[in-house]
């Protein structure tokens, strides 16, 4: 997809994510269709592409959505590093089979998880945020309560959002035809 | 699919309506500020059945003695050979299903065992809101007010003891955190890091958020045994969470719980090792919680909460199973249960072999065999039964790790048939016909 | 199993470099259209040693007899006891842990075992590639060469017989299409359907691809037996798949493998039940089939094809598992590893229990006993002695159904362990001292 493209994404997602929201929701089809089909040139990228398409998501988030930081400045790193690392390993062809998500992208996705849904989990993560601490220690000085502890990871759970996921998670393909 | 109006109700979760401290004890007051999590917590009365869990609600004519007109079936009824394999002990007077966190505190107050037997006041460290009432008897210290209420008998220790268990025995009132608070468990899992070669383990101070969502629960589902005269709750995970090591500290320390009645063997209960056996299991292995499960998120108009109404996965499998495995309903309940089944057929072999045991040692006194033979065979017994119950008293029916499950049934009958083989010397052994 | 990863199979350029019939055997000929698979299948000579499975390369001084050069180690030698299991049974001369597809045909021609007692032309079945020799032997008939080349003697059944399993033994030369070209499967599967009320059950023309992917392997990996003077190829599955179904099927034709040399029992031997063990398994349930994990897709320059190189998937992890499970490839070993840890510590002790039980019977006939209590205590052998074969035999070490392999090994030991009390009256029943 066109670096303007991304621009796009990337201001819109940065400057109002709500209104962000509207943008992908309105003119979905196009635009998802757009991001999703630049990724998808790669063939090595067929099967997460048709399991985008068959994903929940498919409506309301493409590729970037998830795998691009909502903010611009660090979204553009990312999509250096990523950009390079794919068409050099594409290249190449040294890869681990199956492919796996990296570190780093995994927490631009968990970000993104967040980013669109903060309001639904926020009660989740009760008891999480570091700003109640200090009260809570003064409040019970004969025991220690939990530091800060880290927010649990969606795609413990929900990890067939971004691309329908085959066994163990998914039910499996019964095609009658042989051969 | 609008985002939007749900992010107008959502706005800001928490309202705070009153101010809630290490003193306020009385869930309702908690459910001013949480109601829906209030909701689901006062919903633990509901008793419905499943294949091998949940229970079902049996009326009765309330007496002065136990005012409850409505308890959970009797285990006794369903399966008489229990009575035997705890013959002289209180459990074999009464022992029912268990049901509802609503209703832990009268269930232990008003069953037959507090007859049977002297209870002491170390029985309510998992029955009841112990918060307030442990501090307050230890004059603000939560551990010196349970060593103080343990060795009380039960009925002293009950005074000023409110509620089943409470939002403040598993929450911090100001932060919210889960916190562990049941002095039986953070000594438990000292003596069990310890022996992994961590010293000084504070569970409150070095779980991470995964781990405290079984932590929790962990504070009462778990084996115990009472120590000493001062009856001081503990947790024998001192060489490890294991059958086999729990055992070996049993026998270590040279406890137990009581001398069977048919057999004089000296003998040990399993209680509810919930804990200790999803440990061993492959979920435990995948970092799979039991809040996970019996605590599963639930969506409350455009929020989502953890799910308070505990209770067995299996009425509610969408929520409890289907997050992580896409298979249907039907499919996902037909799964536990085939593993449950196994499993529950196997408790029953096993449940056989240890029968003709005691048969066997019976007869055996009663030709008054040689006590080398007969205290062999005891010994079997002790680890043969204890084996058996250790997956009887759990209560998933070996859900929660069918594999340890069949493996501790496969060594009980083998241990309860080699106790018969010893009483039972080749005509060889025997020296001719 | 990712359908995308077929998707893109399927679009694989495909060159027609040789026409290819049924009259095409060389699998050199088939790899000048499939170069992938070819060089896959050609490394099943590879040998590798995992924890429980692969193979280790053990080499030898060719002799006349046998010019083998290198072989697999010898489970004999590895765990004696097995001799005892199998004591008077040509098992008991020869027995190798399994390696490639490649030495399928000459290990099966130069075992001990070929000498310890004369085997039919059945066994070839699974040992080579048949569609030519059948049809060539059957007039164009398969079905009808396999009834002619059962009963003749090894040696002569062999002549013609030129290549281990081979491409035309699991596709078809025009389509490329799995199928199964094993009289003894398709039979099996008929009567197992019409066990389960489906009458007429004709795999090649019923059997979904998925299915296929597990059938083209059960032609093989299966418990059997011969039948009658014909010595036909026999899977025991009228009754069903399991060990208790397929013990019942065997008592109820009155089959016996051979005579106990030590207890004169009519004993049974279970043969490499991988295919009625996966059956039982939670992959099989999930729909996993026997190529998925054997023959993972992997990625050759732009393709996707089967890997041909068909061997343990724990030495190829990555494509073998990962595609399922998001674990470390090291998690994913150790979760494997586990599993069969647990089954591989209880069927030794199944297996202690059996040689307990066999000493018994040896002691009991010097004492001449009772008839009555040693043919119980026989039959408990025979039974006993099955249900751990049956484990021993299958040869994932439980993997493919950690918790049925569990079970049956539960009741093995309390066969075996049920044989010897037969054999040890109590003082009661004995009548006094
Ligand atoms: C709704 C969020 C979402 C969308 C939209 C999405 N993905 Fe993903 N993707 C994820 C998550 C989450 C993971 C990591 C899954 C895991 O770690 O379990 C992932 C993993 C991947 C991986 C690594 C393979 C793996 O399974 O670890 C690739 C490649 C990928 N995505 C490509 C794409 C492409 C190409 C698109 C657009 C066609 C896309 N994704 C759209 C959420 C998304
Ligand atoms: C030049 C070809 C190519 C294009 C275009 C491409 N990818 Fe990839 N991608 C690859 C290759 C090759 C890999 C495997 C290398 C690896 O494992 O890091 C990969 C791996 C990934 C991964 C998993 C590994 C990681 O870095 O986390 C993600 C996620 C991913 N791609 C997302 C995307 C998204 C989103 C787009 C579109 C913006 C995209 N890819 C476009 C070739 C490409
Ligand atoms: C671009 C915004 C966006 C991103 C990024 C996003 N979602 Fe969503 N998600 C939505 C919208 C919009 C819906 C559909 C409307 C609704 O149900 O709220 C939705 C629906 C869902 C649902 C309910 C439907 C289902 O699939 O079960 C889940 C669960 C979910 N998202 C989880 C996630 C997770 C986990 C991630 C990160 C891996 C993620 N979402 C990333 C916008 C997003
Ligand atoms: C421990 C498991 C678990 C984790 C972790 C988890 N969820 Fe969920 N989530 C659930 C369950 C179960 C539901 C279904 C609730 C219902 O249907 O009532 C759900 C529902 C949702 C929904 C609403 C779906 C709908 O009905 O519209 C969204 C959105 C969602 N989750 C996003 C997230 C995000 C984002 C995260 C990470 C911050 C997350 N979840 C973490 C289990 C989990
Ligand atoms: C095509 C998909 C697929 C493949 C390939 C696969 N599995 Fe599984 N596996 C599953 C499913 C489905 C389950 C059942 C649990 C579930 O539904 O999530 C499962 C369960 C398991 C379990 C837990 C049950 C048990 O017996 O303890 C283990 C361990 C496991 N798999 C290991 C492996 C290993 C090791 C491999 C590779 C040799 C492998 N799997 C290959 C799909 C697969
Ligand atoms: C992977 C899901 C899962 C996890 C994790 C899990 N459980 Fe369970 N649990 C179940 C299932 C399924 C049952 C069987 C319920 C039934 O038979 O109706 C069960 C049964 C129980 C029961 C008996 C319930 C009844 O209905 O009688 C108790 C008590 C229990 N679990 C406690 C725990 C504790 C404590 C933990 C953590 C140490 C835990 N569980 C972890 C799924 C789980
Ligand atoms: C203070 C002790 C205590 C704590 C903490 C506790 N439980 Fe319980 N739980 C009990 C007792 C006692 C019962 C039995 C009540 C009865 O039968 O009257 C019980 C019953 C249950 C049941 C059986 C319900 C039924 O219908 O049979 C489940 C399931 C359960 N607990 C799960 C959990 C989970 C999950 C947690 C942690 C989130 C937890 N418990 C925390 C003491 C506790
Ligand atoms: C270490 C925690 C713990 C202690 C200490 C404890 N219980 Fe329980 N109790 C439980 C749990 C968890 C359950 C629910 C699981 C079960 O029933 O197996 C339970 C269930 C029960 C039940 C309902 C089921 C039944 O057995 O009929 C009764 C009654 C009971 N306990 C009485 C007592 C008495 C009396 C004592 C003291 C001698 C005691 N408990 C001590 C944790 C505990
Ligand atoms: C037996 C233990 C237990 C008791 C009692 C309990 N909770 Fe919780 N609660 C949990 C667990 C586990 C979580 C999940 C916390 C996490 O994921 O970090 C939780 C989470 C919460 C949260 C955070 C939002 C959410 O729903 O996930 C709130 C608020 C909460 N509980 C309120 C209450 C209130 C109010 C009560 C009393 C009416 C109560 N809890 C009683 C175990 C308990
Ligand atoms: C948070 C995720 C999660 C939840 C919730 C969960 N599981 Fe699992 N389950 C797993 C994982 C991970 C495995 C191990 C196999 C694998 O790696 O895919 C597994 C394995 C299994 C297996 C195969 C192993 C065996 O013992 O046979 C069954 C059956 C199963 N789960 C049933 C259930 C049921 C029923 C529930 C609900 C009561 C449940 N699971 C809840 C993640 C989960
Ligand atoms: C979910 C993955 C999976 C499936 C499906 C599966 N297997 Fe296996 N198989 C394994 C694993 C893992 C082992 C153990 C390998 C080892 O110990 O090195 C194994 C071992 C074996 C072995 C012994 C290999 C050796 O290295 O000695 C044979 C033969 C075998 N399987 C055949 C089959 C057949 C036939 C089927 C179908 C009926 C099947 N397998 C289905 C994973 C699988
Ligand atoms: C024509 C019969 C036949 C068919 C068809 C067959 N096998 Fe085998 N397989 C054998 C024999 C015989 C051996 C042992 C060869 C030896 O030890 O010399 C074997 C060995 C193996 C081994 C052990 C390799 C090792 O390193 O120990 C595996 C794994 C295996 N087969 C899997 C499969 C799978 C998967 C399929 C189907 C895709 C299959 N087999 C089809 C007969 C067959
Ligand atoms: C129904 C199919 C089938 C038949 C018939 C069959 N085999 Fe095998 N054979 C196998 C399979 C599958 C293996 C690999 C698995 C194993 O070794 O358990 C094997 C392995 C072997 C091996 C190598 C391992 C070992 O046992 O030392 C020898 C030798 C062997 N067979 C000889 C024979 C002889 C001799 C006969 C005839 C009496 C015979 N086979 C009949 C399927 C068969
Ligand atoms: C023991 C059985 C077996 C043997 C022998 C065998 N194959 Fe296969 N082959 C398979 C299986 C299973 C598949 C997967 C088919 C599917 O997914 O439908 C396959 C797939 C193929 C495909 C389709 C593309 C792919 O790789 O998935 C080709 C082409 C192929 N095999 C060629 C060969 C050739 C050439 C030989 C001989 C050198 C051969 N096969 C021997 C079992 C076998
Ligand atoms: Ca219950
Ligand atoms: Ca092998």
């Amino acid at each position: 997809m066109s670096f303007a493209g991304w621009l796009i994404g990337g201001l819109v997602g940065a400057t109002f994510g709500v209104a962000g929201f509207t943008f992908f929701y309105a003119k979905g089809a196009s635009y998802l269709g757009h991001d999703a089909a630049a990724c998808a040139n790669c063939h090595v990228m067929q099967a997460q592409y048709d399991g985008w398409l068959q994903g929940s998501h498919r409506a309301v988030a493409a590729c970037n959505d998830c795998h691009a930081p909502h903010a611009l400045l660090p979204k553009l790193t990312v999509k250096a590093v990523n950009g390079f690392r794919h068409s050099l390993m594409f290249t190449t062809g040294w890869f681990p089979e199956p492919i796996r998500i990296t570190r780093m992208n995994r927490g631009v996705t968990e970000a993104a998880c967040r980013h669109c849904h903060e309001e639904i989990v926020e009660a989740i993560d009760a008891g999480t945020s570091i700003s109640h601490r200090p009260a809570a220690r003064a409040a019970s000085p004969h025991e220690t309560v939990p530091s800060a502890r880290e927010p649990i990871a969606c795609i413990r759970c929900h990890h067939g959002v971004g691309h329908v996921d085959f066994a163990p998670l998914g039910s499996f393909d019964q095609e009658a035809s042989r051969g | 699919v609008n985002i939007f109006e749900r992010k107008q109700e959502a706005k800001n979760p928490f309202y705070r309506v009153v101010e809630l401290t290490e003193e306020t004890e009385d869930p309702a007051v908690w459910g001013k500020n949480f109601p829906m999590q209030y909701d689901g917590y006062r919903r633990t009365v509901d008793q419905v059945r499943t294949r091998f869990g949940g229970s079902e609600a049996v009326p009765r004519t309330p007496t002065k003695a136990d005012p409850r007109a409505v308890v959970a079936q009797s285990r006794l009824a369903e399966d008489p050979r229990l009575k035997r394999m705890w013959a002289g002990y209180a459990f074999s007077v009464d022992f029912r299903e268990e049901r509802g966190h609503a209703f832990m505190l009268q269930d232990q107050m008003f069953t037959e065992r507090q007859h049977a037997a002297k209870q002491p006041g170390t029985c309510l460290h998992c029955h009841a809101s112990m918060v307030v009432p442990y501090r307050r008897a230890g004059g603000g210290d939560l551990v010196k007010g349970f060593e103080k209420l343990n060795p009380l008998p039960y009925e002293e220790a009950r005074k000023g003891v409110k509620h089943p268990v409470a939002c403040i025995d598993c929450h911090d009132p100001q932060s919210m955190a889960l916190r562990v608070t049941r002095p039986g468990f953070m000594e438990g899992m000292r003596v069990f890091k310890a022996s992994q070669g961590i010293q000084n383990y504070d569970v409150n101070a070095m779980a991470t958020r995964q781990e405290m969502r079984s932590y929790v629960c962990g504070q009462c589902h778990v084996e115990y045994y009472f120590k000493g005269p001062e009856k001081r709750l503990t947790y024998p995970w001192h060489l490890g969470l294991q059958v086999e090591r729990i055992t070996a500290y049993y026998d270590s320390v040279g406890h137990k719980d009581w001398t069977h009645a048919e057999t004089g063997a000296p003998v040990l209960k399993a209680q509810h090792p919930e804990f200790e056996m999803w440990s061993q299991g492959i979920h435990a292995r995948s970092g799979v919680a039991c809040a996970d499960c019996h605590m599963p998120y639930t969506r409350v108009g455009a929020m989502k909460i953890s799910d308070h109404h505990v209770q067995s996965p299996l009425l509610n499998i969408s929520r409890a199973c289907q997050t992580c495995h896409r298979w249907p309903e039907e499919e996902l309940k037909a799964r536990a249960e085939a593993n449950q089944e196994r499993v529950h057929s196997m408790r029953n072999e096993a449940m056989d072999a240890l029968l003709d045991l005691l048969d066997d040692l019976k007869s055996a006194k009663a030709a008054g065999d040689t006590l080398k033979a007969f205290r062999e065979a005891q010994q079997f017994q002790r680890r043969a039964q204890f084996y058996l119950d250790f997956v009887e008293a759990e209560n998933s029916s070996g859900f929660h790790a069918p594999q340890e499950a069949l493996r501790i049934l496969g060594q009980s009958i083998d241990l309860s048939r080699r106790g018969q083989l010893a009483l039972r010397p080749m005509r060889a052994e025997r020296g001719g016909r």
